[in-house]
């Protein structure tokens, strides 16, 4: 282990709002203030990803983003990781069926890590993190991992409908139980 | 100084006459061919009649007798081709300037009685490095000229005849220079000098379109007015007794001539006020740009002004000279940064470097005036190269206009690169340019306003290289490099002109201790700074040993390095805030509104409303001429 | 030869000399935000990291300017401890510059060439008063070579004290910190995401962070220059400058490259040249 | 403070002529609002003066166009394109036309917020032939599974 | 002489923390023309809550936006309780009020934060930051949640506020206070700070009126629109006035919400004073019938939700037209002129929220 690069000791995030209502976002923001702070695992937030190890992405994917996340993705040098972040970015959430949403952040990139909550906690958020950075030695060792994906690839994406997955819970209906009852 | 023996008698007749006639003959050839031949047998022969004489060593060379009365009959053609053209053209400035020549000449005969001194050539170290200038850069740019004009008849009206004309013009300007640089007599510098005025004026006017015509007249105007001057100076150098040489004058204690003749050299080297004419000049075939601008013409004022700097040396009006070569070069660099037209931008830069060779015949130390030497070799190279990539590049893409100029690298990848070395031989080091630079400014520190404009100056000029540089390295995502389909004549100049470029960077040392620094030394011995100077030479003197060698190991090893690190890096999409286009050849077109792809692109930055150049020009010139008219208070005249 | 091993043993040092001070810079500032900040460690962290991450480029010319900048870095420093001649060590280091710029510009990236842009004009602004600076030192010393500072007897700061505090401007820009991050936005990255350095990634990017790590000794260094005769107060100089620096960064937003230009031609070069003047007439 | 829909019915001939007057009064545009009534769509226009609001209410037949109130009020514009993308009725004189291209993607459904074509009936266009499916590059090993977030928070 | 530059600014660009797309034509640095491409996060809400039954939509129409949540789902239920004809209990009058005030310091300490960063102002976001952590706090003490409150329901509140948790209220109240004293300092005498926002993206109050713009940004210009002042929920009962500014630039965009900020707590802390006991919710049946218009006035401006309901347990349609859309004309008409480095600071300045204007 001593030539071991800790790649996990400096985790360059960059974050992209696919489809999100910003909840997740102001979280993140949130991690970065005094009381969670970040950079004390050496976390810093880069808004370029060609400076970036982890790609944070909170939101679902719509038909316009989904180009931007996959090429965000193909910038950032191996080895890389990928952070779902929220309900959304796992399943599309509560937005799963809306017409212009394809589903979660699966469909177009890799993802390494989910981390749930609606929006999710700024601890499940470091946590989130900094598990995917322990992901990135492996992924360097790990010659499978594909090192780029072709920038000629033209993304198109499949019909939603046909390619959503069967979730194990239905994240929307869940959400939206009458709740006046409890009132 | 010993006399001249036979066979350099005979170069020198080379050097001044063989490149007119054997231009007359090319003027006069039927084919294209043929011409194409005298020319190159002219250049050929001045780079080798030059080359000879530098070897054979310093001379001084008394012209047979009956020259004298050539030397009037010149005068007096020459009075009367300014008059003809003045008239002709209705240029009336000029004829009216032609007409006090006249009198002035008439003037001085009537004075003199019939007898005519007979002129006087000399050879030194300074007539060397320039005889070596001409003869060799001027004739690499005529040869550039065959392969560039071929192109150039097809794109203006001028016909073939007008071309033979044009290269009439353009070697005899070689064999002027030469005279101009080789003589010690006022009265044939006065004849030369209005030589290369007239070649000039044809020259500039070649295209002859309303603008090229305009220009010309301009460049007359202004440099008849210079020639005037010198008339003037001359006339009263001999009348207050001189014996009618440079060397007499630079000895004599008489400020009034003095001031004249550096008047007329302001005219020449596009000192401000007088820089119109040669911006103008940007209009000619690009071939006549590069010898103005490098290595002809503009030098011959700053060569007038090295030859007379131990005459003013140490006087107010060195400081004055020097104050006003400094703002030239602080100002000019300024407007330098707002143009977008790459020759302009050129001609800028050479109005500033020539600012800087005044400024430092001005300062006037020893380590001032190797200064002067360094900055008028070097640049006299790199300037001709890099009017030669422009004139290439802009046939090739139809644009000079420095944002059009981005992914030329892949277009044109030969030229691009020499244009890239030019550049960086223009602000780097190991270069030449910049070593002067440093010398310039080490050289000031007595002076604090010069000091202050030759600082602010050069920090200026990295601005405007560094972003052209930066403009024609640029490359593009994937490497499709085409090579270009260059004329014999025009690659071959060019690549001799960048290895030029190169062994003088690489020999930078070499060249300034051997021959710039002692010419330096010996010329500004009577600097009352000379002592202080010394001190600093020897900085100087002791960098150009292995710190610049380091330097130069340095910049090879990063280069050899870089090449070798180039196999296992994968290249990606550039960062386009991730709206990239799928697409591997449209590589910087981003999607935006409606989904349409939008070429991103980012043009130079020009700040035209701080260095613009009408804006700073309104408020330059008059206190450019409010400098000169200092001139003349400094010596007591008004 | 004992300036030799002093000029290597520099150059060897300076980095993690450099990367030492950055640390503390980050620790500080997050201490100043009412944070715990990264370990003090954090910027070897980061450059190891990226010195193994993949390379990435956009086209093969800016491996080449990332080396250059590093190297002539690293010869700048080496010329500053052989005692050279302090003007010419001003050019090589705005070589340095300048290839990071030519890096910058060799893209089409958008935001890449508005950084280097902005790059330059910074260099535009300061070179003058570094220039200036170095007129100073002659002024004072009759020679320009660093030998001379590095013999004189009486501190230069007590010579030229206006002239410092126009350098200490030329440091915060150098330094990248608020108000002047302008080209390169190392923490915030508002305006042109991260500027010069945009495009590169991976080892080129490690390669301009060692080379930062150099500029930061290097400046500090400078400011070491001003104080020689006695150790500590050179020490107790260059330490006030540094959290002076972390103070303004934390204290100012950024300002604009034209407020910058404007500030540095007037305040900044009205200082140095208050300086020069008073020297000559001395 | 919300009021009930009052809407003044306006025909294609006085619609400017109304927001020019109404412009004069010193309104100021809310937004306006389109629904589907299955013959046709109806366009609603949300005007307020100060607090006080005034609606007009306009209709356009299947196939019929809507002419643009942008030359009176320039904000209009936005909501006119957005409303052409979600339903489908051509605006005229649109000083910018996104060509229903404002919110919605090449590839996303036409006019999705039709009845006609709604969630019910997949409005989605065919997918070309030559689509690229990406899949998950590789099976990702899930560190946190999602879990269904128990919203609300009060249990 | 020179030509333009075009770049894009955005979607992926980390002064935005959601997709948006400006498409700058600039000339050296100088902005000349400015345009949006929106989209990238458009979902279709509108369609969906046609979709559920109008209930779930209070939960759905709650997510429009992360940042002012509360809002939404009080406007929706105001707009439903209206069709409804259902009066609402005074103390959940009282409890929306404070909620919705603790909301809207919430996202005026963002809009602070973001804005500072914008500037480079590193230190000062920082301290926003953590100021805006004591209001999150106050709102998982009292909901559950940090962000999405989900308290609102239709004829009422679903949850109560004990006494101890509204001293602790206060507490929260007091020590935000104390923050914002030097916070204030900080944004309206910071020579850096001033020099950025004085004179940047200039509205005069015509041009706010003519382009609709709402809000901060019609306040900042000495447009008094404010909805609180019509009195819906408690606010006739709190005697509100609205706060304007004259100088229509950034920096009074800024002060707006800064003098804001006092307001907020003063309002809350009247609100639990005046706090009357009672029901907090009342029950109802049936499904809503016919249109409204309801409207709301939510920390970026005036929100507008069209309901329209046809007696089922479905809606005939939802349409929101949220704050930041009526302010995306007024930003257009700020851009063009400005310094490439005043995009940020003039982008933040209106507070956009993509999210809402995309639904």
């Amino acid at each position: 282990m001593k030539d071991k690069v800790r790649f996990d000791k400096s985790p360059w995030v960059v974050h992209f709002n696919c489809n999100s209502c910003n909840g997740c976002d102001i979280e993140l923001l949130a991690c970065l203030s005094p009381l969670y702070d970040l950079e004390r695992f050496g976390i810093v937030h880069v808004g370029n990803p060609k400076h970036a190890d982890v790609l944070v992405v909170t939101g679902s994917v719509n038909y316009r983003n989904a180009r931007v996340l996959k090429n965000v993705y193909d910038q950032m040098p191996h080895p890389k990781v990928v952070v779902a972040m929220g309900v959304c970015a796992a399943t599309g959430g509560v937005f799963r069926e809306c017409y212009n949403v394809l589903g979660g952040v699966e469909k177009v990139v890799p993802v390494d890590v989910f981390v749930p909550g609606c929006p999710s906690r700024p601890e499940a958020m470091m946590d989130g993190i900094l598990q995917a950075a322990a992901k990135l030695d492996e992924k360097r060792r790990n010659p499978d991992v594909p090192v780029a994906v072709s920038t000629d690839t033209v993304v198109r994406l499949p019909a939603p409908e046909a390619a959503r997955p069967a979730l194990p819970a239905d994240t929307a209906s869940a959400l939206a139980t009458p709740m006046e009852k409890i009132a | 100084m010993p006399s001249a023996a036979p066979t350099q008698l005979w170069l020198v007749v080379a050097l001044i006459c063989g490149p007119i006639i054997f231009g007359l003959l090319a003027w006069l050839a039927q084919s294209e061919r043929t011409r194409n031949i005298l020319v190159i047998t002219a250049t050929c022969l001045t780079a080798l009649a030059g080359v000879a004489l530098a070897v054979q060593g310093p001379f001084m060379l008394q012209a047979g007798p009956g020259t004298g009365h050539l030397g009037d009959l010149l005068e007096a053609v020459m009075v009367a081709v300014v008059l003809g053209i003045g008239y002709k053209q209705k240029i009336w400035p000029v004829f009216a300037m032609g007409i006090v020549q006249a009198g002035l000449v008439v003037f001085e005969h009537l004075g003199k009685g019939a007898e005519s001194a007979n002129p006087t050539f000399i050879l030194d170290s300074l007539s060397t490095i320039l005889v070596l200038i001409i003869s060799i850069v001027g004739s690499v740019i005529v040869v550039y000229g065959i392969g560039y004009m071929h192109v150039h008849e097809h794109h203006a009206p001028p016909t073939t005849a007008s071309t033979g004309r044009f290269f009439f013009f353009l070697t005899g300007f070689l064999g002027l220079m030469n005279g101009l640089v080789l003589t010690d007599s006022l009265k044939w510098l006065a004849i030369f000098w209005e030589g290369t005025t007239l070649c000039s004026f044809f020259l500039i006017g070649h295209d002859r379109t309303p603008e090229a015509r305009r220009n010309a007249a301009r460049a007359l105007i202004i440099n008849v007015f210079g020639g005037m001057s010198l008339g003037f100076g001359v006339a009263l150098a001999q009348h207050e007794g001189g014996n009618g040489s440079i060397s007499n004058m630079v000895q004599s204690a008489a400020l009034l001539p003095l001031v004249l003749v550096v008047l007329a050299t302001f005219t020449k080297s596009a000192q401000m006020p007088f820089q119109s004419w040669l911006l103008g000049a940007m209009v000619a075939p690009t071939p006549v740009s590069a010898l103005l601008h490098s290595s002809t013409m503009v030098k011959a004022g700053s060569y007038l002004l090295l030859r007379l700097a131990p005459g003013f040396v140490g006087t107010n009006l060195a400081t004055v000279i020097a104050l006003s070569g400094a703002f030239t070069f602080a100002v000019t660099s300024a407007i330098a940064i707002s143009q977008s037209n790459a020759k302009k931008v050129l001609a800028y830069s050479t109005i500033a470097n020539l600012g800087l060779i005044v400024a430092c015949a001005g300062i006037g130390t020893p380590m001032a005036y190797s200064a002067a030497l360094v900055i008028l070799v070097y640049h006299a190279i790199s300037k001709a190269l890099l009017f030669l990539c422009v004139g290439t590049i802009e046939q090739q893409i139809g644009s000079r206009d420095i944002d059009d100029m981005s992914g030329i690298m892949l277009k044109m990848p030969y030229t691009t690169t020499i244009a890239a070395v030019g550049m960086v031989s223009m602000m780097l080091p190991p270069f030449g340019m910049l070593v002067g630079k440093w010398m310039a400014i080490a050289s000031s520190g007595h002076a604090p306003i010069v000091l202050l404009l030759l600082v602010i100056g050069s920090a200026l000029t990295i601005f405007f290289w560094a972003k052209w540089l930066g403009r024609i390295i640029t490359t593009a995502y994937h490497d499709h490099y085409t090579v270009e389909n260059l004329p014999f004549s025009m690659k071959g100049a060019l690549s001799l002109l960048v290895l030029m470029v190169i062994a003088g960077g690489a020999m930078t040392g070499v060249i300034y201790r051997n021959y710039l620094s002692p010419l330096a030394k010996v010329t500004m011995s009577g600097s009352p700074l000379a002592n202080d100077s010394s001190v600093l030479l020897k900085s100087v003197d002791e960098f150009m040993g292995w710190p610049l060698i380091t330097i130069i190991v340095v910049v090879a090893g990063v280069v050899l390095m870089a090449l070798l690190g180039l196999r296992n890096s994968h290249t990606r999409l550039p960062f386009l805030c991730g709206e990239n286009t799928p697409s591997g050849t449209r590589t910087f077109v981003f999607r935006s509104l409606m989904d349409q792809p939008v070429t991103a692109h980012v043009s130079s930055f020009y700040f035209a409303p701080w260095f613009g150049e009408i804006g700073i020009t309104k408020w330059a010139n008059p206190v450019a001429v409010l400098i000169l008219l200092t001139l003349f208070v400094r010596i007591g005249l008004i | 030869m004992n300036k030799l091993t002093l000029a290597i043993g520099a150059v060897v040092l300076a980095p993690f000399i450099g990367g030492l001070i950055q640390g503390f810079d980050r620790v500080l500032t997050a201490r100043m935000q009412g944070r715990k900040g990264p370990p003090l460690l954090q910027p070897f962290y980061d450059i190891l990291k990226l010195l193994r991450k993949e390379r990435v480029v956009v086209n093969s010319q800016q491996i080449l300017y990332a080396y250059m900048h590093l190297a002539m870095m690293v010869l700048a420093l080496f010329m500053l401890f052989m005692g050279q001649d302090a003007l010419m060590l001003l050019f090589i280091l705005a070589f340095s510059t300048l290839s990071l710029v030519l890096g910058g510009m060799s893209v089409r990236s958008p935001y890449s060439r508005i950084g280097a842009q902005r790059e330059i004009m910074m260099m535009v602004a300061y070179e003058p008063i570094l220039i200036l600076m170095v007129i100073g030192m002659y002024l004072v010393n009759g020679n320009f070579r660093l030998q001379a500072v590095f013999e004189a007897e009486r501190p230069l700061l007590l010579s030229m004290p206006l002239l410092f505090l126009a350098y200490l401007t030329v440091v915060m820009i150098k330094f990248q910190k608020s108000p002047f991050d302008l080209a390169t936005s190392h923490h915030a990255h508002q305006e042109i995401v991260k500027g010069l350095t945009l495009e590169f990634a991976g080892p080129c990017l490690g390669v301009i962070e060692i080379a930062h790590c150099y500029e930061v000794a290097f400046f500090l260094g400078l400011v070491g220059l001003f104080w020689l005769s006695n150790f500590w107060i050179a020490a107790v100089l260059m330490g006030g400058v540094f959290v002076l620096s972390l103070l303004l960064d934390n204290l100012c937003a950024r300002l604009t490259t034209i407020w910058m230009f404007r500030f540095m031609w007037s305040v900044a070069l009205g200082l140095a040249l208050t300086n020069i003047v008073w020297l000559y007439w001395h | 403070m919300s009021s009930l829909i009052n809407a003044t019915p306006v025909t294609t001939e006085n619609l400017l002529h109304q927001v020019a007057l109404l412009k004069q009064q010193g309104c100021r545009l809310i937004t306006l609002t389109c629904l589907d009534t299955g013959d046709g769509h109806e366009v609603i226009y949300h005007f307020a003066q100060k607090y006080e609001m005034i609606h007009l209410r306009k209709h356009v037949a299947n196939g019929g166009t809507l002419i643009s109130i942008s030359t009176i009020f320039f904000c209009a514009m936005i909501v006119e394109n957005e409303i052409k993308d979600h339903f489908g009725i051509e605006v005229h004189g649109l000083p910018i036309d996104f060509q229903g291209r404002l919110v919605l993607s090449e590839n996303a459904p036409r006019a999705p917020m039709n009845k006609r074509c709604g969630m019910e009936i997949d409005a989605r266009v065919p997918e070309p032939a030559s689509t690229v499916v990406i899949a998950p590059a590789s099976p990702p090993a899930k560190e946190a599974v999602p879990q269904t977030p128990a919203k609300g928070g009060v249990a | 002489m020179s030509q333009k530059s075009t770049i894009p600014f955005g979607p992926q660009h980390p002064v935005f923390p959601e997709p948006i797309q400006l498409r700058l034509v600039l000339e050296d640095e100088k902005v000349v023309e400015a345009l949006p491409a929106i989209g990238y996060c458009h979902r279709g809400l509108e369609k969906l809550a046609e979709k559920k039954d109008f209930l779930q939509d209070v939960y759905l129409i709650e997510r429009i936006c992360g940042i002012c949540s509360f809002m939404h789902s009080m406007n929706y239920c105001q707009g439903i309780e209206e069709l409804l004809g259902l009066p609402v209990p005074d103390r959940a009058r009282f409890l929306r009020v404070i909620w919705a005030e603790v909301h809207r310091m919430h996202s005026h300490l963002l809009f602070l934060g973001l804005l500072a960063d914008s500037f480079g102002y590193e230190n000062l976001f920082m301290q926003c930051m953590r100021c805006r952590e004591d209001i999150l706090e106050v709102m998982e003490l009292t909901a559950g949640n940090r962000i999405l409150l989900t308290t609102c329901c239709i004829g009422g509140v679903r949850k109560d506020i004990p006494a101890d948790q509204m001293d602790q209220i206060l507490l929260a109240l007091d020590r935000v206070g104390e923050q914002l004293v030097d916070l204030r300092n900080a944004f309206s005498n910071d020579y850096t700070v001033k020099k950025r926002l004085i004179g940047v993206g200039c509205l005069t109050a015509a041009q706010a009126h003519e382009s609709g713009a709402v809000g901060p940004v019609a306040k900042a210009c000495g447009v008094a629109l404010d909805l609180r002042e019509t009195g819906y929920a408690a606010y006739k009962e709190l005697g509100f006035k609205t706060i304007t500014e004259t100088a229509g630039d950034s920096y009074a965009r800024m002060m707006v919400r800064l003098r804001e900020l006092d307001q907020c707590m003063e309002l809350v802390r009247k609100a639990i004073q005046l706090l009357p006991a009672g029901p907090i919710s009342t029950p109802f049946k049936g499904n809503p019938t016919g249109e409204v218009a309801a409207r709301i006035e939510q920390p970026r401006g005036e929100l507008l939700f069209f309901i329209k309901g046809n007696g089922t347990k479905n809606l005939e349609r939802f349409r929101a037209r949220t704050p930041t859309f009526a302010n995306l004309a007024p930003l257009l008409q700020m851009l063009p002129g400005c310094q490439l480095a005043d995009v940020p600071i003039i982008v933040i300045s209106i507070d956009p929220c993509i999210s809402c204007t995309e639904r």
